[in-house]
């Protein structure tokens, strides 16, 4: 099995500023990290709201529904006025996730094989990020976003809570 | 006291003073208007030379420093000699003092000196550039100068003086209006032009110009004299064309001294046309326009001169 | 000279010298060399097929490589030919084109100052836009400074 | 022994400052060298730190005077990266912004050369009719310069239908201005012969040194961007390429001088065949991958590469100003001109004019400059002023 | 007021610098001189020496290799004179702020006496300056 990044958004939540260093490649002032939290929460714990005031509210209309139901931010419209974040109701868009400055994350795929953990990993300071080979446990609300990254989080969605 | 009101007054210091500056604004107003601008308020030479005498004086560390400070104070006294000369022989053409017509060809490159003594001595290699070219052109233009004004005298019965000049114009017409008269004339206006650093050497007000001219390492006063120098000679040699070849400025009556001061205006507006219509000229051009075709024109117009026409 | 002719001539020329072909559209394509190849390419597609140098685009790159793209165009033809070389970090280097084409050598200079990749056999190595007691070692355009 | 005339890097007309280094024997140039980066801002570094929207405005501000051509490019290279066709409309408001500049930047050249070559009065007659398409700028974008209109799949601001007319009315105002230069330079003996067969460049040159824009035009090789490589919405309306042989300056000013006509004929067909319509298409983001535009900017062709990581800032972006090969192309025109022509020369090409105000001789052995731009540029306007005689008398 | 002053205010040579612009804001500055703006109207004037300078228009964002360069400029200008920044590069680098070939601003290197923010200035913006700067040294 390969080894993917690991999030653990409860631990994040209780994190009073992210410290985690990023060594993407391209952009000094990339923070892959709060790139892959906007992701998880947009997936996770958003409540994807039938009329969703972030939409409603951004100037630009930089927030769209997917055709999953999942809110996706697009890069080139945010002018990062962190309206969609006072909008929602439910306090899931955290404003220091929504930043101007879109950054990226390539899990250091290609740069370390696999062998390292990446930067962020030893750098975020409650330990809420780890590598290595994770199962997507729903009963333990392990989920996976994509195919490098799994993340901890309580979902909303899912049905057995509510 | 009459004296000193002359020196001072008029047509000495303070007179000179305000036709050269009017005179310097003409200049610029023209320029504009032949650009389509607006142009200076007509006190605006006035303005730039009070700003200049209230600006520091800057001393190149490379100059000559006590030779620096008496180049603009020598061209202006030469300037404002010149200038009195050819008023007081205008004013009084009969009193005999006033002076020849070899003084005032020597007065009026006393300037001319003093801009390039300033250029040698300021240590700027642009400066000294300057200098250099304009010592050649002075060899040129001097010699048509003085060839124009061969003609005159051979005209005028072979008198010297300012006033013998004045007085057979006076009998016979002016000068100008025989042909030798009228070539010499030609050849006077360009070698004045070349004389104020109109064409060939615009040191003058525009901007790209100045670098690379004589006054490039000049501030403050001294920069002011030598502009004040500029404007005076700019004034005051196409009297002395007037005064040779048209018959002076007679100050018997308001009528004749109108009709005087409008010869004046008519040169002065000749000068500042060819400035502004035509494009400059090399130094070595320049040169041999004037030894060639102007020591060859020189040389006919005194020829027809000594034929009597 | 149409597209597909320098197109075939170019397959023809350096078949297997080339090691992938994408065409991002019909205009714009990139071709992937080895650095060795880069005289002889270069030299054909100026020689032969007269196209245009327009410049080269120096690219740091992760994984300890650099690129260099050379773009060229052709004659009334919209393509913009690009030919990528890859260079380890660990050996910076390539041969000039500066000799071949006149028009390469400020480029050449410009890439030398700002990424430090060295121009073997250039006719004027030395710095174009930086100072010239610009330390030595730093190079401001790549991403490891 | 050859003395070295430096040209630069300040003088009051000039814009931006460049070093030149004439080497000269006598009157005769043998050799130039080009010192560039006084003016090197660190662009393209600059921009990987800024979005792409603000790619746009820093590209605008790499020179004031193409200042809409590098955005163009910018955008045609986003395009390409994204795949993107912007709406009809915005396409035709982008090539009248651009053929605007065009107008503005030719005759801010024609202006400066008629100070180079002399007649200060030229530079201020043009520089006057240049207020013409100035308004119209500052009408249809808010700005003289930097006009910040374009963006990536759109325009930022529409242009009033209304005021078509009056842009229409001020580009008939143009034709005649445009005749007056052009007859201006075409029937002036003097400029003939102060022109003509000075600082060639053959066409052999003009491809070894890879020149564009009206540089490379006058020597005989038919290129434009807007018609190799159209963009915007050049492919539907008419010109033709303005093509001289020579490679001469005079060739250079011709060229320059003919593409007047040619832009001012793009605006009235733009403005004939726009129609109402969207005019942004609101792109979301801009994919991962590389992107190459190009755009014909009044001194050629601009080129602009960028490598996007999917972010919403650029991971590479590359200029090149045409400037950058028609400088260089100097080396070789100027070789065997005299001193008085090489300024003129240099000038040709358009560089930013500023580039040829700044020259001063320097005496190789002590270092000293013993002659200043200033005599360069009387040189220029003395060489002009002999052939006037030499035609009039 | 002295006379001094009162004659400044009325004829003011400038000289004009460009530290590494883009050139927007020294073609306006030429704009200012040309025939729709004129600044001659006022006696203000380009010059081609510093030392003929009364105001030094610098633009643009002062690169490391102009430093040099511009402090013998400033050497040559005599007093009483004015240092105008035109531009927002002149300013605070504007758009280029970060770069690595600009660290220190124009005012860290000469004593900027007004500062004409725009990108570029319009010329009536910079008229308007100028006649604020001649309101502000008549007092
Ligand atoms: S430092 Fe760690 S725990 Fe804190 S916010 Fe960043 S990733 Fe989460
Ligand atoms: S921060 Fe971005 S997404 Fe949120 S409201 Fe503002 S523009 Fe829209
Ligand atoms: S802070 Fe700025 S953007 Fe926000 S409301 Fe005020 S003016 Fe508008
Ligand atoms: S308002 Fe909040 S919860 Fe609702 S869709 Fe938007 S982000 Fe999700
Ligand atoms: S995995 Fe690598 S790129 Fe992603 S956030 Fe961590 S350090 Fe950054
Ligand atoms: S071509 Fe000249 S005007 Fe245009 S951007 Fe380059 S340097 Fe500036
Ligand atoms: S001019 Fe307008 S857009 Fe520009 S910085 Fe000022 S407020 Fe912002
Ligand atoms: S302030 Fe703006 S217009 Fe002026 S030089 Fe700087 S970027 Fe150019």
């Amino acid at each position: 099995m390969a080894k993917t990044l690991y999030i653990d958004l409860e631990k994040c939540r209780d994190c009073k500023s992210c410290h985690a260093e990023c060594s993407y490649f391209y952009h000094p002032f990339n923070d892959g990290i709060t790139y892959l939290r906007e992701v998880a929460e947009f997936t996770l714990t958003c409540r994807q709201c039938e009329a969703a005031p972030c939409i409603e509210v951004c100037p630009t209309d930089a927030l769209e529904r997917q055709d999953d139901g999942i809110i996706r931010r697009w890069n080139i419209r945010c002018v990062a006025c962190n309206s969609c974040s006072y909008a929602c109701p439910f306090g899931t868009i955290l404003p220091e996730l929504i930043g101007y400055a879109v950054s990226r994350c390539d899990f250091c795929h290609a740069r370390l094989n696999h062998k390292d953990a990446p930067v962020c990993v030893d750098k975020c300071t409650l330990g809420a990020i780890s590598y290595g080979e994770y199962e997507v446990n729903e009963e333990k609300n392990i989920y996976r976003i994509s195919d490098h990254l799994l993340v901890h989080a309580i979902s909303w969605n899912k049905k057995v809570l509510f | 006291m009459m004296d000193t009101i002359n020196i001072l007054i008029f047509p000495g210091l303070i007179f000179t003073i305000i036709l050269a500056l009017f005179v310097a604004w003409v200049d610029r107003k023209v320029t504009a208007r032949v650009q389509w601008r607006v142009g200076p308020p007509l006190l605006q030479p006035l303005f730039d030379f009070t700003k200049l005498m209230g600006k520091e004086t800057m001393i190149p560390g490379q100059a000559t420093a006590w030779l620096f400070y008496a180049a603009p104070i020598m061209a202006l006294t030469g300037a404002l000699v010149f200038s009195f000369t050819l008023w007081n022989a205008n004013l009084y053409p009969d009193n005999s003092m006033v002076g020849d017509l070899i003084v005032v060809v020597y007065l009026a490159m006393i300037p001319s000196v003093a801009f390039m003594l300033g250029g040698l001595v300021s240590g700027s290699p642009h400066s000294v550039l300057g200098a250099s070219r304009e010592i050649k052109l002075l060899l040129g233009d001097e010699l048509i100068i003085v060839m124009a004004l061969m003609v005159v005298i051979i005209q005028s019965g072979g008198s010297i003086k300012l006033g013998a000049i004045l007085d057979y114009q006076r009998t016979y017409g002016a000068v100008a209006w025989s042909p030798s008269g009228m070539i010499a004339l030609i050849l006077a206006i360009l070698a004045m032009q070349a004389k104020l650093a109109l064409v060939p050497f615009d040191m003058s007000e525009a901007e790209t110009e100045i670098m690379g001219g004589t006054l490039v390492a000049y501030s403050g006063p001294l920069l002011a004299f030598f502009k004040l120098t500029q404007w005076i000679m700019r004034a005051m040699l196409p009297l002395l064309l007037v005064h040779c070849f048209w018959g002076g400025i007679i100050f018997s009556s308001w009528v004749s001294i109108l009709a005087g001061l409008g010869k004046l205006l008519v040169f002065w507006v000749i000068m500042i046309l060819i400035r502004n219509t035509n494009p400059r000229v090399r130094i070595d051009q320049a040169l041999k326009f004037f030894t060639v075709w102007g020591g060859c024109l020189g040389v006919l117009a005194m020829i027809l001169a000594m034929l009597g026409y | 000279m149409d597209w597909k002719s320098i197109k075939t001539g170019l397959q023809d020329q350096f078949a297997d010298k080339i090691q992938r072909w994408h065409e991002h559209n019909t205009r714009r394509i990139y071709l992937d060399i080895d650095a060795e190849m880069l005289e002889p390419v270069v030299t054909y597609l100026f020689n032969t097929l007269q196209s245009r140098f327009i410049i080269a685009s120096a690219v740091d790159k992760p994984n300890n490589m650099m690129e260099i793209i050379y773009h060229f165009d052709f004659l009334h033809l919209p393509q913009v030919l690009s030919l990528r070389v890859v260079l380890s970090k660990d050996r910076l280097e390539i041969e000039s084109i500066a000799p071949i084409i006149v028009g390469a050598e400020w480029i050449e200079r410009e890439i030398h100052e700002l990424f430090g990749i060295t121009f073997k056999n250039h006719p004027n190595p030395v710095h174009l836009l930086l100072p010239d007691d610009w330390p030595e070692g730093n190079y401001p355009l790549r991403r490891d400074q | 022994m050859s003395t070295i005339i430096p040209i630069g890097p300040y003088h009051p007309l000039q814009e931006e400052p460049e070093f030149f280094r004439l080497h000269v024997e006598g009157e005769k140039v043998v050799h130039l060298d080009i010192e560039l980066g006084y003016n090197h801002r660190g662009i393209e570094k600059l921009a990987e730190s800024k979005s792409w929207d603000q790619v746009v405005f820093l590209v605008e501000r790499i020179c004031g005077i193409c200042s809409t051509s590098h955005p163009a490019a910018a955008i045609n290279c986003m395009e390409d990266l994204g795949a993107i066709v912007a709406p009809e409309r915005a396409q035709y408001i982008r090539a009248i912004i651009c053929e605007l500049e065009r107008i503005h930047s030719h005759l801010l050249w024609v202006g400066l050369a008629g100070h180079f070559l002399g007649y200060n009065t030229v530079w201020m007659w043009s520089w006057k009719y240049r207020e013409i398409v100035c308004d119209v700028l500052e009408k249809v974008t808010g700005n003289r310069q930097s006009y910040a209109m374009f963006k990536a799949g759109g325009v930022r601001r529409d242009l009033d239908q209304d005021d078509i007319p009056w842009i229409m009315e001020s580009m008939d105002k143009m034709k005649p201005v445009v005749d007056l230069f052009r007859g201006a330079v075409m029937d002036d003996p003097v400029l003939h012969a102060r022109l003509k067969g000075v600082g060639c460049l053959s066409a052999e040159d003009a491809i070894n040194y890879a020149v564009v824009g009206p540089t490379a035009r006058a020597s005989g090789i038919r290129i434009d961007v807007r018609k190799d490589d159209p963009y915007f919405a050049y492919p539907w309306v008419d010109f033709d390429i303005v093509v001289y042989e020579e490679g001469d300056v005079y060739s250079k000013a011709m060229c320059r001088i003919d593409e007047l006509y040619q832009s001012v004929s793009i605006i009235e067909q733009c403005l004939k065949k726009m129609k109402p319509g969207p005019i942004d298409l609101n792109i979301k983001e801009l994919p991962p991958g590389e992107g190459i535009g190009r755009a014909e900017a009044p001194r050629g062709e601009v080129f602009h590469y960028t490598l996007s990581d999917g972010s919403n800032f650029p991971a590479r972006y590359k200029v090149r100003a045409p400037s950058y090969t028609n400088i260089l192309s100097n080396e070789k025109a100027v070789i065997g001109e005299t001193v008085a022509d090489a300024a003129l020369i240099l000038a040709a090409v358009d560089p930013c004019y500023c580039c040829t105000e700044r020259l001063t001789v320097i005496d190789e052995e002590n270092n000293k400059s013993v002659l200043g731009q200033a005599d360069l540029l009387k040189l220029s306007q003395a060489k002009t002023e002999t052939l006037m005689k030499r035609l009039s008398l | 007021m002295s006379l001094k002053i009162q004659a400044l205010t009325r004829s003011i040579w400038v000289y004009h610098l460009a530290t590494g612009s883009c050139n927007n804001c020294d073609i306006e500055i030429l704009d200012c001189i040309t025939p729709r703006f004129d600044l001659e109207r006022f006696g203000i004037q380009l010059v081609g020496s510093p030392c003929h300078a009364d105001a030094l228009l610098v633009t643009g964002n002062m690169t490391t290799k102009n430093i040099p360069r511009v402090k013998a400029v400033y050497e040559q200008v005599p007093k009483p004179n004015v240092i105008i920044a035109i531009g927002t590069c002149a300013l605070d680098h504007g758009m280029f702020d970060g770069s690595y070939t600009s660290r220190v601003k124009v005012d860290d290197i000469l004593p900027v006496d007004f500062y004409v923010p725009g990108c570029p200035p319009k010329p009536e913006g910079m008229i308007a300056a100028v006649a604020k700067l001649i309101a502000q040294l008549r007092q």
